[in-house]
This record gives C-alpha cells, structure tokens and sequence, in this order.
C-alpha cells in the first residue's frame, strides 16, 4: 500500500512540473537486479508520460549513464530520464544493461502501463501480454483499470488477470473467487498457476483445493484439444515442407527421368537468393524491408532455372537415357555447387529474417500458437503446386513435356522441339526447387552444405509417391510429415525418423512403384 | 477337338498347389498331357486401371498343335502372352498347362522350366554375350545358382548348340555380340534360343517382324516342322505368313475370342471383317 | 575335356595378369616391408608410416570398389548404401578391437570406455564373445552377408530395381546411420570407436604390425580379384550380365533372376565387410559417417571413374579419386572440391568406359598406327567386354503409350 | 616383362616423391593448421583456420618464434574423420611440423589423438567438450563441462536467472551432449531437482524441424515450475530451433535457454530478434570490453577485410577463436621457454604457463591437467547479435576433465600421464 500511496503521490505531485524523481531513475543504472525492479515498479505505477518513453528505451537497450546524467536515446536524441527534454550529447556513456528478469519485469510494467492506452486494441494486447507477468504487485493497478474499462472485450481480460493475481491473496475467499474465474481460461499459463494450489502442502483452504481441481480439469479438457490440433498442423507443415523440397524433383527425376543428385543444390541456390535480395533491400530499400520475400520469388525461381538449364545444357543433355551416370554427373555437379557457394557466401550459414508479417503466430486457442511463417509456407506450398499442375497440364509447354517424355522420336517427327522442351522443363524444375528453397530459408539455415540435408527425404518422396506423378507427391509428402509428427510424439526424433525410414523401405517393398502405381504392359519394364 | 469341348476337360484346380510365389522347382517332364491339350486359358480377365486388356477370355490348344491368333491392335494379344508366363497376373479366370500345372500361382522361371518358351515381339536377346553364349544360356538345363558356378560346357552340348547354329543360319557368326546382329538375325536367334530350351509349347510373338520374304517362308516351314514335337501358339499379322502355317486360326477381338477355325473360314466370317480384316 | 579346378582357376586370369598381380604382391609383400623396416628413415628409399597407412586405406576401397562392381558393373544393381556392409564389417570388427584394449583405456575397466563413462554396468548382448578373433571375423562376414540378404530377398522378390532399388539402399544406410549415432545403440555414438591398443595381441601402433595388415589387405585385394574374375568368366557372369541386360528374356528361359542377383549381393556385402574390417585397425577409427550417403555415393564414383564392368577398372578408379583426394586436399584445400566435381562430370561425359576406357582407346589408337609391336602389352583384362552406357536400363517409363493402353 | 619393370620404375618414383620429406629453410617452424575447409564442419572450422592463420601472421610480424617465421601448413581433412587421422599424420611426418593446432568436434579428435601419442607430437584443441580425457599430447584450450555447463545451470537457478525448478535437457543425439546432460541430471539431482522435472530430449544430426520439441517444452513449462531449457543442440540445428522457438512464442523471459554451442559466428546466420534474451555459456564473448580484446577483434575484423573473406564486414569472434589464439600464443611463449621445439620440452614449458587473453582474464595452463583455467561468462543475445554478459566468475575456474559427477571418476588422477 505504501507503494502505491507514493505512485499516486508521484502521479499527482510530478506532472506540475513533469520530471522523475532522479533517485528512482538513477536506481535503473544500479548493479543489482533488485534495485532495478524495484525502480522500475516505480516507474510504472506513475503515468507520467516520460516514464513510459524511459521504459521503453530500457527495453530496448538505450538507456545509458554519463556520469551522473541518465539519459535515453529516442529517435538518435539524447534524452534527459529525469526530466524527458533533450540534452546535448554527454561526453560518455556506458549502456545499462538489463537480463531476463528485469526484462520480464519490465514488459509487464510496459504492459500495464499501456492499460491506459486511449485505443482499445492497444489496451486488449497489452492485457493479453500481462496474462504471463501477473504479480500480486499488479493487483492495485489491475484493479483500477478494471474500474476504468470500458471495452466489452477487454473488461473480461483484465477480470481475469486479477483472478491471477489474486491467487495469493490471503484471503481464502478472495482465492476461491479467483481460483474459480479461472476455470473459464485455457491458457497453459492459468494452469500451471492452478497447479500449487491442488497441493495440501502450498494451499491449505480444502474449498480453494476442491475448486483448483475442478478448474484444472476444465483447462485440461481444452488443452487437449489444442495439443491433437497441434500435431495434425505440425504434420501438415512438415508435410507442405518436404513437397516444397521434392516438388521439382518430381518434374526433374519423376517426370524428365533424370536423377539430379544436385537438387539440394538448387534448393540452396533459391535459400540464396532470398538472401541476396534481402541483402539488396536492406541496402537500399530498408523501408520495404519487409516485402523482399515476395520480391524474392521471381529471383529464386529464375535463379534456380537459370542455373539448371545450363547444368541441363553442358551435361545432363548428353545423359539422357543413362540415368545412374546421370547420378554421377549431378553428384559432381553438386560438389561444384556447394564449393561454389562457399566460396562466394563463405561457409558460414547466412541470415535470413522472417519478415515481420511472418513473425509470430495466430493464437487460435492458448496452447495451440500455429506460427505465421508455417501458415505462409502452407499457403505457399499449395500455390507452387497449383501453378506447376496449371503448368504441367494446361499450358501448351506442359503438354510438350509429357509427349517428349513419353515418346521423345515421335515428338520430335510432329515438330516438338524436344531439345528446347528438354532445358526449358528442367529448367522448370529447377526453378521449382528455388522456390522450394526460399521457403526453406524462411524456417532452416541457409548455407552452402543445406542442400545436403534434404536430397534424400525428397527422393523418398518422389519414389513413395509413384514416379511421374504429381498426386502422389503430394500424398507421400504429407502422409510423411504426419506419420513422422506423430511418431515423434510418441518415440522421440530419433526413433521416429528411423521408424519413417524403415515404413518407407517396407512400403516400397509392397508396392515397388510408389503409391500411384502406373499399371500396364510395359509398367516395369 | 473344339474349344467347346477341350474347356469342358479343363481340370478343376487341386487342393495342393503351393502358394504364390514360393519357389517350386517344377521338373521339366512334368507335364500331364493326358487329355491331348497342353493348355488351357478359362474365363480369363486383366484390366489395367479399369480398362478391360482380356474380358474374359477363353482358350485351349492341343499338344502338337500350331495355332495362330491374329487380331487388331489392342486385342490383348501380347497381354494372354503375358498371362501365360506369369508376367501378369489375372484379376480372374484359370490358366493351365497340362492338366496339373496352375500357370497363375506360378513365377516366369519355374513356367520356363515347366516347357513354355516365349519369343517377345520385340526381339530380345542378350546383346552383350555372343550368339553363342545367348543359345549356350538358353540350352535346357539346371539352371540354378550353384549349377551355373561350376558349369562346363560338355561336348554334346557343344555339338547341340552347333546343330541349332547351322538351324538358324547364324553359325557364321557364332563369336559375334548379338547386338550387332541384323533385326531379322535377331528374330531368328531369339527362335534358336526357344529351341535350345527345348520347350513343350511355344509363344511367339510376331515372329517374321522385320525378316525377308525368304526369311519368312523359311521360318514358317521351320514351324511346321516344329509342329507335332512342339506345341505352338504364333501371334502374327502376316497373313501369307499364316496361311503357309496353315494351322488353326483364332481372332481375339478386345480381350476374347471373336473367332476360331482355319484362316479361310474365318476370313469369311462377317464378324471379323467388321473389326479386322474389312478395314 | 574335363579339366581340373585348379586349371580352371588357373585360365580366369591371363599369363600376363598373373605376373602382374604377382608383381602387386611382391611390392606389397617385400618390398614395402623392406623399404618400411629396413631402410633407415632418413632415406629417400624409405616407405613412410604414412605412405603405409595410406596405401592400405586406399587398398581397402580398392576391394570395396570391385565388391561395388561386381553388383553394378556385372549385374546392375546400382546399390548407393554398399557404405553400410562396409561400416558393419568395420564396426564387427571394431568391437574385437575395443574388447582387446581390455584395462588399458581411460577408465581401466573391462569395458570400453564409452559404456563407462555412460553408466553401463554390463556388456550387451550383441558384445558378447566379441573378444574372440574368430567370432569377430565371423562377424565381419555374416552381419554385412545376413543383413544384404534380407534385405535384398524383399527388394529382389518385389522387383525392385534400377534407380528405385538405389534411392532405397540410400535410405537403408542412412537410417542405420541415425541409429548407429545414437549412444544407446551401444556402439560409442558419433565418436564410434578408436583409440585401439592391439590386434591379436601386437600393438596397432607397431610398423611390423601395419606391414602384415598392409600384406593381409594387400592379399584380400588379390583374392577378391581372383574370386570375382573367376564368377565373372564363370556361366554365373554369363547368367549376371544376361539378367543386367534383359532380365524378362532370362526369366523366361528358366532362370531365377532373385536368386542370382541375391547371391552377387550377399557376397559382395560381404566382401565390403571385410574391407571394412581391415580398414579399421589401418585408420585407427570407425563411426557412423562411414555410412552417408555420401560416402556410398563415392563408392560408386570410383568405379564409374575407373571403368564399370572392368575389374581394373574398379581398382584403378578407387586408387585414382583417393590419391587425387590425398593429393588436392593438401595442395588445394579450398579447391578440390570443384576439381573432383568437374572430374566426375568429365568422366561420365568423356570416358563412359572410365579410364580403362580411355586405355582401350588410347591402345586402340597406337594399334592403328603399327606401334603396338612392343608397348602397350596387353590389358590385364584380355575378355573383358565393353559395356556401352546403354546397357544401363532406361528410367521407369512415365506414361508408355502401349498399344493396349486407352488413351 | 616390360611392364614389370614400368610398374616398379613408378612404384619407385612414388615412393620417391611421397616419401621426401619436404626440406624447408631452417629458418622457418612449421606449424599445422587441421580444421575442415570443406564437409559438414566447415561452417564452424573454417573461422579457427583464419583465426590461427591471423595469429600466426601476427607472431611473425612481431618477430617470430626464437627468430624463427612460422610457417603455416594448411591441410583439409573435409569433415572426414578418418581423414582427419591421416593428415595429422601426414602433418607430423611429412611436413615435420613441430605442433598442430586443429579438430572441432570430439570425433575428430578422438581421431587424431592415437597418431598424436604414436609420434609423440603435440595438439592444440580449442573447442570446449564433454571431458573424460585427459592426453599427454593434448592441450585443451576449450572448456569442460565443469567450465560451461554447470555454472550456466547454476546461474538459471539463482535469482537473476529466475529460479528454474525444471529442466529440459535438449541435445543432438551424439556423444557431447550426452556427457553434459548425464554430468548436469547428477549436479541437478545433487542440488534436490526431482527426475521428474528433468525432461531429456534428443534429435537426429541435421534435425531440421523442431515443432513438437516445442510443443513438448510448452507442455512440460506448464506444470507450475519455473522452467528453463539447456541446450546442446549441434551445429546447423540451432537456426531451426531458435527459428521456431521465436514462432511458437516461447520468450525467453517465460522459458529461457541456455545454449552451449551457439556463439557470435552461430548468430550470424540467424535473424536475433526473436532470440532476445536467450542464454549463451561461454568463456569469452565479443562484446567483452578490455584492452586485450579490443586488440583482438580489431585485427580479427581487418584480417578478415585485408584476407576478403566472405561478409567480412560483418566479422565477428567467437570463444573457440579466443581459444585457437590464446593456445598459439602459450604455445609460442612455451617454445621460447623451453628453447626448442621438442614435444617433452614444450610439454614441460607449457605447464603454468599464462597469457592475458581477449577475456579480460589472465589465463593459466594447469600445471597437470592440459587444461586452461577459464573465467566463465553468461550471455544474453541481444538485437544485434551480440551477447549481453550478464554474469561472470569472479575469475578463472580450474577444468575438471573428469567430471565428479560421473560414478568412478573420483578415483582418477587429474594430471596426464604418460601414455604406454
């Protein structure tokens, strides 16, 4: 209470001349965690503005100590912490560093001070961000804002916040009230904050214990639902992964009959050039920083082509119909590339950065984050796929691959240029592979080995799909990615990827040509 | 004896086959020819994604006999081949050699071995081994794993695969890759290769492809001779070749018999001009 | 005309390749050992202890590259996981080396460190009797053999071949790759096993030691020459080389392409295996990455350099890429995986006979010009075939137009 | 018979040229350089090669060793590890360097490490591992677990690093990460964690797809502990990993993570925003500030522009670097002591030798062990893919290669011996 009569003395008293108290302030840039904490639990509870512009600088690293000046830097401005006009630029300064306790603090007093925030929205995100930071420190300040609120959809949020935070009140009866609100909840977080309470040892009250189980189990009913969603999401996107990865091999090797052991390769060469063109965007575009991924598909696709039409071109032209020296060839092929890479990259991994609409994740229920970047990859995956069958199928290029790959003389003799067919339909599935690669850059490295990793899940791929078809890729891909989620679930990564290795050696001694068998007179010869 | 009456001999399968797959080594010998029919085909159905390559198609032909089958493309020729030696297998229907032998449960090696020889439409030959070697490997004989380790060439044999060199006029070139052997040659060894094995029935399909006029009525008097020893099913669509053959001529016509007798008989029949002879 | 087996044996190579592998031996034999042992090291004559081991290594991919192209070049089967036979045999062999180390190691326990310091408290199973020689060179042969056989009993009766039969050995060996990483499979994890003290009972690190494995490798090279000539020239090659090419056409002359191929697949896994089992004491460590696939990939590689379907060939390819590899990666550390790169790509496009190939060419070449009265002898390899690239079976069809196929 | 006499005249000349050893001028050291340039670990290696060949150029710069350039020899064992063996052989009889300085990963060395006792020559290893060994040959600049792990578990559960009460012991299937995480259940159990709150989970090399691991940590954080994560996931996994923990909205101030294979040069590759907050367990970080290591960034930094490495300008070193450069220096000091490059006398010069290090710290060679005292730092990442140090020992921890929590170890001597 004390602490609260000296906010609101702060909060009446400062704003007449509108300054910190420079004891509080310089508390900030004390050694001791505590002395922080507790300095910036001052802070908060004022609504001085200046105090809000301080903790935000702290948690991002620009609050900084010149002598006795504290000061933070906004907009490449100093600014003085105590009374929040700008200074000239001190002679030193050393950072005031904070760790993940002051940082978790902090969030929180950010958080609540943003309960304020004219604009709903704002004040629902900043409840919502409070949901992990409760402390019983909040209860006067939560319990003001919900005097405030107004929203429909935020006064229930803060409602349960204070059920949080009331959960150590001494009262057993504000605890039972508490325990009770919660049980409307389904967040992990509610639950393992119900969780001490069901314990004799740490609650002592029977009607709080009683109450605690009743509420944990209707958490747990609903967070079971969350976990089977998520796995099946988890398997889709594994599965959106892999077809993304052995998409253009089913063009390069299922379709055209080449093994191009160099495909991961050309994946690499899409992953790069997504880095490329951020690398261009930050350069000069950094404003649209955020829209190079987009920007990055025609390069990754063209890139890739361009690099696989000329492989096509110098070597596997003269292959044709040699598949297992083919094999070798694109092995070599492969080593150029990878080197190649290297030496122009580095053989270090490089950064690629999820653009900021990619970040994060839609909370669909609390336990069940389904991330924006796998969403994307999904989306992604399923695009790539309708514009290959379009391709394959509609356009008048698609209908010259198929014929040259079914009867390449005949072809030929109705004036199918089956030279050019041949480098434009690998170059196709070159260009497919880039894409394949640029989405992989946005969830795995991007380096000059990453290729590597992925040449024999898209073989399998291709194979346990039936080669030459585009369905059954699309089947074998994600039955691969579910079966092997939930595998993992249960066996752990291991074993799981042992286990989908052997099913897939198994099936395909089952049906040796893939789940699409094409059946015929000539189908195994 | 017609076909009527040879499908009413077929044997009913016993209760003793093995299963599928299992690797029975059938005897050469072996063969119940009791009924003077050496095989016969009952009811026999193939489809291929839903398309019917045989429907139901039924057929018998006698020990000695030469038969011919002609038909359009797409009759299901090559596919009743296919059925015969265990290359496909059919969705339903019974095939038999002899009276005992399940054709169905059996695998292309032990049908060999049993007495069927097939020559493909495409002729199929080793084309890296000389043509000696590839009537040297046809020759009927044990045909296992540790056999062919410590195999000699004995001079019988030697003589037998020389006999059948002179046969197919090829003994000139005995040293030389068969690869490098004209088509017609080609078509000529991969039929010196059948009679190496000594089979009991024969399958040929479109024999005389790609051989001279001379080479053809040199072939059709070598089946006729064959004829009687053998028992020969000739897939053809040579009809001067057929006719020299002058055995029985059976018409598929989308997977099942439109038509049976000599070719004169029918040739006339409507049916057939319909569908083959009359386009 | 019967003739004793001996005599038989005797025909499988030419005068002139006995004398040549009887040269092989007699370097390997004596003359390293005399130049190792005897010569003092300050000599230029003097045989390195690193030429030693590196010869021996090499020799050891030597064998398993004609192990390779008895099942590629003779019959076919491009197995891209031959990287597995040769780690078991290493491995079965590994463990008889770890068992001898006895109390000599970090902990001075019974059991190999890593069970130590992993809390294992007992030998598994599957260790049990691994301190015997014999067991362990039983072993060596019968875990590649067995596991080859089962595996390929499944995957020949099923059909599966050509690139399907290739990508599937792949995902065999790297699956046995993830499982040979984990620690709790028991065999040491990522580290595998190394540091071996003695080989029945003489010091690993001893020169005469390195000399007799380099004589043992040396010997298992030759007679694995000897052997796979011998099936080669056999009426099995004959049967082999038919199923390569046409295999519907052996079948239906009455022969079982299964158990054919089954049979050069099970001896060639075993042949790996021993390879593997004399590599390990000569490099001194085996662990899983023996089994990437990358590294059956290389198997391939050097038999496709060296020529498929050529012994020599295989021999020669595996001596080549690994000597160019010793060599590149010292004088070009950055580079040499561009050089190796581009010399795959030129020797599948260039020499598709690798370079016995090129020999042949090259002596065809002076033979047209009247030279070859005195030079070149003849190859060590007077019958063997050329195998022209087109042998290799065409990739699976995607959609044949066949007659009785509706549109 | 020509052909005989051919084979042997090559034989010969083989023998002959192989067999030379390489006569160098007398006034130049060789040193070895064995780290992958190409392979698997050329991501990690490729930066200790500069590193060593910056430092050796440095040392020639200033003078050299008794007078005497060094002269590096660089050879690519490529991710290899019988390879590895065999250039370390190569190196110590064909190109009769007087110490090699080389390998990452415990296989590799584990490689070397027969050849290194068999001809008596000596390695630098700079990376930290899971000890349980201890070489003549050897001198480990690296931590062991005693170094890294344990006082990054004990940081988390102290206050500032909030007091975790349950563990997620989360590695790559492999041997290091099973040392640390059975050395880290027994020092968890010995401060009274419960098994049960101990979850252990492993992934196969080059995992790339890390969603239910996540999961499965959201699920086990949600049981009303504190929670933190101790990662020794290798290599190319982390980018996944922290890529996906970033997604699934798993901040570091909920459940931290602290990870013992990530560094500055790891970070590189990775976008930090999202990583905030999360821990790395080292002995020396970048963004240290002292005389020492401003000096060695600096000239890492212009190595790097002089040398055109790849994104040189975006640089960075990292603790194995610190690592590779303090032991070519104690190394150096060693000779000039000892006077001589002879193994015995080097071995014997190394002992108690110290060098003020980039760490800020003066680092000693134990006098037994091989292993040099290390101060241990805890670091935050911060935006810039730096790390933030948030805690640090006093000063430098003496190693303890064998482990006390490993059953057995208390009977062992903490000082080589002289192998048989």
């Amino acid at each position: 209470m004390k602490k609260l009569l000296f906010a609101l003395l702060l909060a009446c008293a400062l704003p007449a001349w509108s300054a910190l108290d420079p004891a509080v302030v310089h508390k900030l840039a004390d050694d001791d965690s505590d002395q922080k904490i507790a300095a910036i639990q001052q802070l908060a509870q004022s609504v001085d503005p200046v105090a809000e512009r301080l903790l935000k600088a702290l948690s991002e690293d620009g609050v900084y100590v010149s002598g006795d000046t504290v000061f933070f830097s906004e907009g490449d401005k100093p600014v003085d912490a105590v009374t929040g006009k700008v200074i000239a630029t001190p002679a030193s300064n050393d950072s005031i560093s904070i760790n993940n306790r002051v940082r978790g603090v902090l969030d929180g007093a950010l958080a609540g001070v943003k309960l304020f925030d004219p604009d709903a929205a704002v004040r629902l995100a900043a409840a919502r961000a409070l949901q992990e930071k409760v402390t019983p420190e909040l209860i006067p300040l939560l319990t003001r804002a919900a005097k405030a609120e107004t929203d429909a959809k935020v006064a229930p949020v803060i409602v349960q916040l204070l059920a949080q935070a009331n959960l150590k009140n001494p009262d057993p009866v504000a605890r039972l009230v508490a325990v009770q609100a919660l049980a409307e909840s389904a967040s992990p977080n509610t639950r393992s904050l119900l969780l001490p309470l069901t314990d004799p040892a740490t609650e002592k009250d029977d009607k709080v214990r009683a109450a605690a189980q009743t509420s944990l189990r209707a958490i747990d009913g609903k967070l079971a639902w969350g976990e089977n969603l998520g796995r099946v999401f988890t398997g889709l996107s594994l599965g959106s992964i892999l077809l993304l990865a052995s998409l253009g091999l089913a063009i390069t090797y299922g379709v055209m009959g080449v093994i191009n052991m160099a495909h991961g390769e050309l994946l690499m060469v899409g992953a790069y050039s997504a880095y490329a063109v951020q690398s261009l965007f930050r350069h000069y575009l950094p404003g649209a920083i955020d829209w190079y991924l987009p920007a990055a598909v025609p390069v990754a696709f063209f890139s890739a082509a361009i690099v696989g039409m000329v492989m096509e071109r110098t070597v596997i032209r003269w292959l044709y119909g040699r598949p297992l020296e083919t094999l070798l060839a694109t092995w070599g092929i492969s080593l150029i590339l990878i080197q190649g890479a290297r030496t122009l990259f580095g053989a270090q991994n490089v950064e690629v950065a999820n653009p900021s609409w990619m970040s994060g994740g839609i909370a669909l229920l609390p336990n069940l984050v389904l991330p924006w970047n796998r969403i994307v990859i999904i989306g992604f995956a399923l695009s790539v796929l309708l514009l290959v069958w379009g391709l394959m199928n509609k356009t008048r290029l698609g209908l010259f691959v198929r014929a040259v790959t079914q009867n390449r003389p005949m072809a030929g003799c109705v004036g199918v240029p089956t030279q050019r067919i041949d480098t434009l339909a690998f170059g196709l599935g070159a260009g497919i592979a880039g894409l394949g690669g640029l989405a992989l850059s946005q969830i795995a490295n991007v380096g000059p080995e990453m290729g590597q990793g992925y040449i024999v899940d898209s073989f399998l791929v291709v194979v346990l799909g039936g080669v030459g078809q585009l369905a059954g890729a699309v089947y074998a891909a994600l039955g691969l990615g579910i079966v092997a989620k939930f595998l993992e679930g249960w066996a752990g990564a291991v074993i799981a990827k042992i286990i989908v290795l052997a099913i897939v050696i198994v099936f395909i001694q089952r049906r040796p040509q893939g789940l699409f068998a094409l059946k015929g007179r000539f189908a195994d010869s | 004896m017609s076909t009527t009456e040879l499908i009413r001999e077929m044997p009913q399968g016993s209760g003793t086959e093995p299963a599928p797959g299992m690797a029975r080594v059938v005897q050469p010998g072996e063969v119940d020819l009791t009924h003077g029919v050496i095989l016969y085909l009952d009811d026999i159905t193939v489809s291929f994604d839903g398309f019917k390559a045989l429907n139901r198609l039924s057929l018998a032909i006698g020990v000695g006999e030469l038969r011919c089958i002609i038909g359009p493309n797409g009759a299901g020729k090559t596919t009743m081949m296919d059925v015969i030696t265990g290359k496909t297998r059919p969705d339903s229907g019974k095939a038999f050699f002899g009276q005992t032998l399940d054709l169905t449960r059996l695998r292309e090696p032990e049908i060999a071995h049993a007495g069927i020889g097939r020559k493909f439409q495409k002729p199929t030959v080793f084309e890296q081994h000389t043509v000696f070697e590839n009537l040297e490997l046809a020759m009927k004989t044990d045909k296992r794993v540790r056999k062919s380790l410590f195999f000699r060439l004995d001079d019988a044999a030697r003589d037998k695969i020389t006999d059948t060199l002179k046969l197919i006029r090829l003994d000139t070139v005995a040293d030389r890759p068969a690869g490098l052997l004209s088509h017609g040659q080609k078509q000529w060894l991969e039929i010196g290769m059948l009679l190496m094995q000594e089979p009991k029935l024969l399958l040929l399909d479109e024999p005389v492809a790609g051989m001279t006029d001379d080479e053809t009525m040199r072939t059709a008097e070598l089946f006729v001779s064959l004829a009687g020893k053998h028992s020969l099913m000739v897939v053809e669509h040579d009809m001067a070749f057929v006719e020299k053959l002058g055995g029985k001529v059976t018409v598929l016509h989308e997977g099942s018999v439109l038509a049976e007798g000599d070719l004169a008989t029918v040739q006339a029949d409507q049916r057939v001009i319909e569908v083959y002879l009359g386009r | 005309m019967r003739t004793s087996f001996t005599e038989r044996a005797l025909v499988t190579l030419s005068p002139g390749g006995w004398r040549a592998l009887a040269a092989f031996l007699a370097v390997m034999l004596m003359g390293v050992p005399l130049l190792h042992l005897a010569v003092p090291a300050g000599s230029p004559l003097h045989v390195s202890d690193y030429v030693v081991t590196l010869t021996g290594k090499v020799l050891c991919y030597a064998l398993v590259a004609v192990a390779m192209d008895l099942v590629w070049g003779y019959a076919g089967i491009l197995s891209l996981g031959h990287g597995l036979f040769f780690a078991l045999g290493g491995y079965a062999f590994g463990m008889y080396l770890m068992r001898q180390i006895g109390t000599d190691g970090s902990y001075h326990s019974t059991l190999p460190d890593f069970m130590v310091f992993l809390d294992w408290k007992t030998l598994p199973w599957y260790w049990q009797g691994s301190d015997h020689f014999w067991w362990a060179a039983f072993l060596v042969l019968a875990v590649p053999a067995l596991v080859a056989f089962v595996f390929g009993y499944f995957a020949f009766q099923s059909r599966i071949k050509g690139v399907y039969f290739s990508i599937i050995t792949q995902a065999l060996t790297y699956a046995a790759m993830l499982l040979f990483f984990r620690n709790e499979t028991g065999f040491g994890g990522n580290n595998g096993f190394t540091d071996f003290k003695r080989i029945l009972g003489y010091s690993v690190t001893a020169p005469e030691t390195r000399v007799v494995l380099l004589g043992v490798t040396s010997l298992a090279l030759a007679g694995t020459l000897v052997l796979a000539r011998w099936l080669v020239t056999s009426r099995f090659g004959r049967v082999l080389a038919a199923v390569r090419d046409a295999e519907s056409r052996a079948m239906f002359i009455g022969y079982n392409p299964l158990w054919y191929k089954l049979f050069i697949w099970t001896l060639s896994a075993a042949l790996c295996g021993i390879a593997g089992a004399l590599y390990v004491p000569q490099v001194g460590i085996i662990n899983p990455s023996e089994m990437s696939a990358a590294a059956s990939i290389e198997i391939a590689v050097w038999v496709a350099v060296g020529g498929r379907g050529s012994l020599i060939g295989a021999i020669v390819g595996a001596i080549a890429v690994n000597l160019a590899k010793s060599w590149f990666t010292v004088s070009f550390p950055q580079y040499w995986l561009f050089f190796l790169g581009f010399l795959f790509i030129a020797v599948t496009l260039f020499l598709p006979e690798g370079l016995v190939g090129l020999w042949r060419r090259v002596q065809a070449h002076w033979a047209k010009r009247g030279e070859a009265m005195e030079w070149p002898p003849a190859p060590l390899e007077e019958t063997a075939k050329p195998v022209a690239s087109t042998v290799v079976p065409p990739p699976v069809p995607v959609v044949p137009l066949t007659e009785e196929r509706p549109a | 018979m020509k052909r005989c006499i051919a084979l042997k005249a090559v034989t010969l000349a083989l023998i002959a040229a192989v067999g030379q050893s390489a006569s160098a001028a007398e006034d130049t050291i060789k040193v070895g350089i064995l780290h992958s340039l190409s392979g698997t670990m050329a991501i990690s290696e490729t930066a200790l090669k500069e590193t060593a060949l910056m430092t050796i150029a440095d040392i020639n710069a200033h003078g050299g060793v008794m007078g005497k350039k060094l002269e590096p020899v660089i050879v690519d064992p490529a991710s290899n590890w019988p390879l590895f063996a065999e250039k370390a052989r190569q190196l110590i009889t064909k190109d009769k360097v007087a110490v090699v300085f080389g390998c990452w990963t415990s296989v590799s060395r584990k490689s070397v490490l027969p050849v290194f006792k068999e001809l008596n020559s000596l390695l630098f290893y700079p990376v930290q591992y899971e000890g349980e060994e201890l070489e003549k040959n050897v001198f480990y600049t690296g931590a062991a677990p005693n170094q890294q792990a344990i006082p990054a578990v004990e940081y988390l559960m102290s206050k500032d690093g909030g007091e975790a009460k349950r563990f997620v012991l989360l590695g790559t299937d492999y041997v290091y990460p099973r040392t640390t995480n059975k050395i880290l259940r027994a020092f968890l159990k010995s401060k009274g964690i419960a098994d049960a709150d101990i979850m252990e989970e492993y992934t196969p090399f080059g995992h790339s797809d890390y969603q239910t691991i996540i999961a499965k940590i959201k699920d086990f954080s949600a049981q009303g502990k504190k929670t933190a994560v101790i990662s020794t996931i290798n290599g190319d996994s982390n980018v996944p990993f922290y890529k996906e923990l970033g997604n699934a909205g798993l901040k570091a101030t909920e459940v931290p993570v602290v990870a013992f294979s990530v560094g500055e040069e790891e970070l590189r590759g990775v976008d930090t925003k999202p990583l905030v907050g999360e821990l790395a367990a080292w002995n020396y970080f970048m963004s240290l500030k002292n005389p020492q290591n401003d000096a060695f960034t600096k000239m890492y930094k212009e190595w790097a522009v002089k040398n055109k490495l790849p994104n040189a300008e975006t640089a960075v070193t990292n603790d194995p670097m610190e690592a590779t450069y303090v032991g070519i220096h104690m190394w150096k000091q060693a000779v000039e002591k000892a006077k001589s490059t002879d193994t015995d006398k080097v071995i014997a010069a190394m002992s108690g030798q110290t060098f003020k290090a980039p760490s800020g710290f003066t680092l000693e060679m134990d006098p037994k062990n091989h292993h040099l005292h290390k101060p241990v730092f805890i670091g935050e990442v911060k935006g810039n893919g730096q790390f933030n140090v948030v805690w640090k020992t006093k000063g430098p921890v003496k190693a303890q290669p064998w482990s006390p929590f490993i059953a057995g170890n208390d009977k062992k001597k903490d000082e080589v011996v002289a192998s048989k």
